[in-house]
């Protein structure tokens, strides 16, 4: 299953979750600070 | 992994509690006080103990509750979760067949064995070494040993389905040490044992330098693709069924005298993969034969009876008597399976009790296959 | 842009002890006179109450001032308040800023008076910076057509119709079948209080097709939607139905000899029609047609019996679809749902097992005008079941095949068809299978105690599969009774299946003409799901009835109500008037690439990308989030009130000293503005180094506006808004955080850290959480150094080299 | 001789030996573990193969002469049991010499000592020649 990588801009975590075959845009929360400074990183 | 991640992993919150599961299910069928939905419950309430209910043992993991299920909720994984947890709090299996096969399990997964992998294989399989791709045998050798007296000949499945790859010009290399998939001792909730068995074959794999693994075993099948990138590290390689080869179907057959087949999927192909179809094409079109559906059929299919190695009480006996009585009810020549399993435990039914069913005949789809091609060529 | 003759006039509002106490309101009131352009700046005691408004009006009059600073709550407040005020002087009233200096600075800095000061100056500063370059906004004024469409002939259209054209609007109803009526046409009793459906209904059915303001438009659809609030212009193919509707009296003649027999879809197959043929009596309009596809009037032999036979030659086999141009004021959608197709649950034995039936099929067989005259006879023997059985939730309440939802109105449907069997034929066993039984209406509990009286069994379970004996033809079923834990075995003579509700299957190609959005359960979205339940996001489109939820009739009709309420706001005013705060193009620099139109969330925005013709906008449409102006690469698009040049102003003022202890926040006037005053209300209190900047959408912030700030030496940017799904401007917020990621992976490039700029989304009632995010960046803030900032301008400064030498 | 030897012996002549054995003192191993089962018909592969999994070096079977036996199995079983167990530990790779089976008249304690001997020696070479080759390889 394809994941997308995250990182969150305010503590720093980094971590993924299974892509969403429809790519509908979602709100996306640091699971640690709970922070939307949540950057998708580019797919290595 | 504790009952919250259970109950999360396995939507099993949000059972709405319907009892169609129950209802559809085999084992209930001649043990009333087996409920999926009873289990589920049991393990979302407080107590949280359903893995110390004796129940947990009788599921044959056939799927038939999930693919009910309003809300997809996967009872076989439930089952397997609780079988782990009820074998970390001391409980002591009782095994079928005198553990035999989960002796050879553990033993297949210690790390300085060499064994021996291909004294049963026939001089005119080609098998190209090295390659990055390989034919996954399975245990079919094993369980021409230990269930020699059924008289059940499974290694020819496994040699049919190579002698398809070798006419339809796929390579394969087959591997020299390669271990069981360790299904069996997964499902019944022996996580170490089914952990050692993968480290190995990540490892055989890695020094090949396979990429990508072909199988005819249902079981291995879903093992290596579903519950190897859950719970073996390193995994990395791509899984497919030998119905997926495409080549396979091009292959011309139906030279054989016409015969009539009751086709019996296997739960693992089947329900789990949803793929009914590619094996009914290899029957109808390489071996020739006329289809003839059972009662139960396709999503419907009635398990073969047994799953892991245990418990095979009467409960067990009951659902293949019935099994066969569908087979036989169609009148077919044969009842074709493609799951060695279900062959053994399906002859075994037929061996014993009053007799009824033995003149059944239960051939192996591969091996079927590439006897019509063979006798085509000739 | 600036003018010359500014002259700016500042009102610091001591709120009594509620700024006094905490900011020194005369330094605040000496500081914002120094500001260039500043020509008064005065300090009162309560400046909305009635001498300071008079204040504010004498010294407008007396100083020749043109642009109003009020500085003292949020303009959540009393910003609507100081309008009047100014314009009562003469000034326009969007000639006005407030800067809040009581929310954002007096009550959450309470312990640091000197800091708290020095902000509140700088609050003032930056909203004289932006009064400044204020430009006179007019209102928008959009005339409305005084007629309404409605979508769709069920029991909602028909209801929405009726109250629209008593209370004397035109109306056009538009229906896609040849007669209204709707579903509730073919049942045959209602629930709760066993009414017969056709009874109450039809009357109601002829009203609609009888009243001199309806214009009655069966066997029609909407091809095309065009226009906006109060100006919609719609297409609607008339489809030819080959009979003049106005001059057939439903003699039944053509019928008679129509020598084509087809499956009669009202009767659920279990009866025929004929090619020639009337829905069902009471259809209206009260006129046959012709089944073109069965017809064998096109073939080259022509039958042609039905023209020979009718005496008023109303009957055309030529006839042809025609397309109409209606123009008007409000839309409301009534197209209702489907019933659930139980053929993709195939264990039920739909499609294999004759005496499995659908609730919809047993409503025909039940209802006297039915094929059966409403006796209850079984498919395959025409025999009278003695043993029913009815599976519930078929297609409800699950992932599996079906829909997640709860279909509202199966569960009173069983009851009340058991009921009805139970009048018909006291001695039927009747079983019910369910899981839950949700009768949460007036009168519903009732019902289910009647029919539990009755002797209908029900069981809590529902069957896995469904089996038939070969011989018999009974339907058997095992299932596990969940109460009490055993599997049960039932045979029964038929089996209903009571199947949900689903969309319409057309809904989504409705949606995309009216540019509504649909819920994830394919339904009608609403405007906001408590106070706007029957308003579409799009002004002056409404619905009502099943096309928003899975509904019974009363709900339906009820919601007609409330649809026709709403509209009639907008159809009874000439004019509507709009808020002044849209998209202006300035068509020198559009290119027409179209960009804008893309994530309009609004449609507002025409470009003719191949004219090369310029972006216009549909003031009517736009609603002002500003998401097309920070898209647009050429600067072409600005909002009215919320201008480029006011922004970049804004951000100058906030970084004017000391830009390395502040942080620029940009907040969103309807969630994260709403959270910060919450916060203020709360006496929250957290480090008084934030700058706001107010924007009416998250969406509204360009890429250009955060960079200015990085120009200027801001440490840390924050962009903030409504949660992704809660945006007041349906999905405009999906471009901030779109941009946001452009932002981050530029500013990597760059080699500034891309944690420099956060991004947080926070909701009008998440006052803590604000709090917690102003703290936390305060910490953020206090990381970044000083060579960093350096680095950043350094590095923005090559890059505005670079581009200038590629210009 | 230190391996660990599981002797499965039935209830009549096998154990008769060990008894006699005994009796007339003669020593054997402390490595070798006497299970004492009412026959040895009753063994399967599956038995076998859990005590060499469990860690034994061998596994030996000790019963009746076939035609001695009290229970009327004449042996049948476990010879096709005994032969599974061969089979399994040469397809695992193993020495299928690990099992072996011996049939013993009743009292033969010398007959019993002699085997266990034979049975230590054999495993002892087969594990040194094991481990040389390992060492080469």
């Amino acid at each position: 299953m394809a994941k997308d990588h995250f990182k969150c801009l305010r503590c720093g975590i980094t971590y993924e979750l299974e892509a969403d075959p429809d790519g509908k845009l979602k709100e996306r929360i640091c699971p640690k600070c709970k922070s939307n400074s949540v950057r998708k990183l580019k797919a290595q | 992994m504790n009952m919250q991640e259970i109950i999360r992993q396995t939507r099993a919150h949000f059972c709405l509690d319907c009892g169609k599961c129950t209802a559809v299910c085999p084992v209930n069928r001649f043990d009333p006080g087996f409920s999926p939905r009873l289990i589920v419950q049991k393990a979302l309430s407080n107590e949280g103990g359903a893995y110390d209910d004796a129940r947990i043992w009788s599921c044959v993991g056939c799927n038939m509750c999930t693919v009910r299920c309003n809300y997809n909720v996967s009872y076989v994984e439930m089952i397997r979760h609780l079988r782990m947890l009820s074998r970390e709090n001391g409980t002591e299996l009782v095994y079928s067949h005198g553990g035999v096969t989960e002796s050879v399990m553990h033993m297949m997964g210690k790390d300085d064995i060499k064994q021996d992998r291909s004294g049963w294989l026939p001089a005119d399989i080609q098998v190209k070494s090295p390659g990055d791709t390989a034919f996954f045998v399975g245990c079919a050798p094993y369980f021409d040993t230990i269930f020699k007296d059924l008289n059940v000949k499974l290694t020819d499945g496994t040699i049919g389905a190579m002698r398809l790859l070798n006419m339809a010009g796929i390579p394969f290399d087959l591997l020299d040490n390669e271990r069981c998939c360790g299904h069996d001792l997964l499902l019944a909730g022996d996580s170490n044992g089914f952990v050692a068995l993968g480290r190995n074959n990540v490892e055989e794999l890695g020094a090949r330098g396979i990429r990508k693994i072909i199988t005819s075993c249902p079981e291995c099948y879903y093992t290596l693709k579903v519950d190897y990138p859950r719970y073996v590290d390193g995994w990395n390689v791509e899984v497919i069924h030998i119905t997926e080869v495409p080549e396979i179907f091009k292959l011309k057959g139906a030279a054989m005298k016409k015969i009539r087949a009751a086709f019996h999927d296997s739960c693992k192909l089947g329900r789990h993969f949803k793929m009914y179809d590619g094996t009914r094409n290899l029957l109808t079109s390489l071996a020739g034969a006329e289809l003839c559906e059972m009662e139960n059929n396709r999503e419907n299919s009635l398990c073969c009876g047994a799953s892991p190695w245990m418990f095979c009480g009467s409960v067990n006996k009951q659902i293949q008597d019935e099994r066969l009585r569908q087979a036989d009810a169609t009148g077919a020549d044969y009842m074709v399976t493609s799951c060695p399993k279900c062959q053994i435990h399906l002859t075994c039914a037929g061996m014993s009790g009053d007799g009824k069913y033995a003149g059944i005949k239960i051939v192996d789809l591969y091996h079927l296959a590439a006897q019509s091609l063979a006798q085509k060529d000739g | 842009m600036e003018e010359d003759n500014i002259r700016v006039g500042v009102f610091v509002c001591e709120c009594g002890m509620n700024i006094a106490g905490t900011v020194d309101c005369e330094a605040v009131k000496e500081s914002a006179a120094k500001i260039p352009g500043v020509v008064v700046s005065v300090k009162n005691k309560y400046t909305c109450a009635d001498p300071g408004q008079e204040e504010i009006k004498r010294l407008i009059r007396e100083h020749n001032l043109n642009r109003i600073v009020v500085a003292s709550c949020s303009p959540r407040m009393h910003e609507s308040t100081f309008r009047n005020c100014i314009s009562q002087a003469g000034v326009n009233p969007y000639l006005l800023e407030m800067a809040n200096i009581r929310e954002h600075c007096s009550w959450v800095h309470l312990h640091e008076k000197t800091a708290a000061t020095e902000k509140a100056a700088d609050i003032v500063g930056i909203a004289v910076a932006k009064a400044k370059l204020l430009q006179p906004v007019e209102e928008t004024r959009i005339p409305v057509t005084h007629a309404a469409l409605v979508i769709g002939g069920g029991v909602a259209g028909i209801q929405a119709a009726l109250d629209l054209a008593d209370s004397g609007h035109k109306v056009y109803l538009v229906e896609k079948q040849p007669s209204i009526g709707g579903i509730m046409a073919q049942l045959d009793k209602t629930f709760p209080t066993m009414d017969c459906s056709i009874c109450v209904l039809g009357p109601k059915m002829m009203d609609a097709g009888k009243h001199r303001n309806i214009e009655l438009m069966a066997y029609s659809e909407v091809v095309k939607v065009n226009g906006y609030i109060g100006n919609y212009k719609v297409t609607v193919n008339k489809k030819a139905r080959f009979v003049d509707e106005k001059e057939c009296n439903s003699c039944g003649e053509c019928a008679v000899v129509c020598p084509v027999i087809v499956p009669d879809e009202f009767q659920h197959g279990f009866a025929s029609r004929k090619a020639a043929y009337i829905p069902f009596p009471q259809a209206v309009p009260a006129s046959h047609i012709i089944d073109m596809k069965n017809c064998l009037g096109n073939n080259p032999v022509r039958c042609n019996k039905c023209v020979g036979v009718c005496e008023k030659h109303c009957i055309d086999l030529n006839m042809e679809d025609k397309l109409v141009e209606l123009n008007v004021g409000v839309i409301i959608v009534c197209t209702g749902m489907d019933v659930y197709d139980p053929r993709a649950l195939d264990e039920y034995g739909y499609t294999r097992f004759h005496n499995v039936i659908t609730t919809m099929e047993f409503e025909r067989l039940i209802c006297g005008g039915g094929p059966t005259q409403g006796n209850l006879l079984r498919p395959t023997d025409h025999k009278v079941p003695k043993r029913i059985g009815f599976i519930q939730c078929v297609g409800s309440r699950t992932v599996n095949r079906g829909n997640p939802y709860c279909s509202n109105v199966c569960c009173m449907n069983t009851i009340k068809d058991s009921l009805l069997i139970k009048e018909h034929y006291a001695g039927t066993e009747i079983y019910v299978f369910y899981m839950d039984i949700r009768a949460y209406g007036k009168g519903f509990e009732d019902l289910y105690r009647r029919s539990k009286e009755e002797g209908v069994h029900y069981i809590r379970g529902f069957p896995g599969e469904v089996t038939e004996d070969p011989v018999t033809r009974n339907i058997k079923v095992r299932v596990e009774n969940t109460t009490t834990c055993l599997v049960e075995n039932y045979e029964l003579d038929m089996l209903v299946l009571s199947v949900g509700l689903q969309p319409d299957s057309e809904l989504k190609k409705l949606s995309n003409l009216l540019n509504v959005s649909l819920t994830s359960d394919g339904f009608m979205m609403e405007a906001h799901p408590k106070l706007k339940p029957v308003d579409a996001p799009t002004p002056g489109i409404f619905f009502a009835g099943s096309v928003e939820a899975p509904k019974d009739i009363k709900d339906s009709v009820t919601q007609a109500g409330a649809a026709v309420s709403r509209s009639s706001i907008i159809l009874n005013a000439d004019i509507i008037k709009g808020d002044g705060v849209k998209a202006v193009i300035d068509n020198s620099k559009c290119t027409s690439c179209g960009v804008c139109a893309k994530v309009c969330p609004y449609n507002a925005l025409e470009v003719d990308i191949k004219a090369k013709s310029g972006a216009k906008v549909i003031m009517a449409a736009c609603a002002g989030c500003g998401a097309c102006s920070a898209e647009c690469r050429f600067d072409a698009i600005t909002i009215r009130g919320f201008m480029d040049d006011q922004i970049m102003s804004q951000i100058d003022s906030a970084l004017a000293v000391n830009p390395q202890n502040k942080i620029v926040s940009f907040l969103c006037n309807w969630c994260s503005y709403a959270a910060s005053d919450v916060a203020g209300i709360s006496r929250m209190q957290y480090p008084a180094n934030n700058r706001f900047i107010r924007v009416m959408c998250s969406a509204r912030v360009t890429e250009k506006f955060l960079w200015h700030a990085f120009e200027l030496g801001a440490p840390l940017v924050l962009l903030s808004g409504c949660h992704i799904g809660d945006c007041h401007y349906i999905t405009a917020n999906h471009s901030t955080q779109k941009r946001a990621d452009r932002m981050w992976d530029a500013m990597e490039k760059l080699g500034i850290r891309p944690e420099r700029l956060q991004l947080e989304w926070i909701s009008a009632a998440e006052g803590p959480r604000f709090v917690e995010i102003m703290q936390e960046l305060e910490k953020l803030r206090g990381k970044v150094t000083k060579e960093e900032i350096e680095h950043t301008q350094k590095a923005l400064a090559e890059r505005e080299k670079e581009k200038a030498k590629a210009a | 001789m230190s391996n660990k030897i599981v002797v499965f012996s039935c209830s009549w002549d096998g154990w008769s030996c060990i008894d006699a054995a005994a009796n007339a003192g003669m020593p054997y191993p402390a490595s070798v573990t006497v299970i004492k089962l009412p026959c040895l018909s009753g063994i399967d592969a599956g038995l076998i193969l859990r005590a060499l999994e469990y860690g034994a070096d061998g596994v030996l079977l000790l019963g009746c002469q076939p035609h001695e036996c009290r229970h009327g199995r004449y042996g049948k079983n476990i010879e096709i049991e005994f032969d599974k167990a061969r089979q399994l530990l040469s397809l695992l790779g193993e020495s299928s010499d690990r099992v072996r089976l011996a049939r013993l008249d009743a009292f033969d304690g010398g007959g019993f000592i002699e085997t266990v001997k034979s049975f230590s020696a054999a495993l002892e070479d087969k594990a040194r020649v094991t481990a040389s080759t390992g060492n080469k390889s």
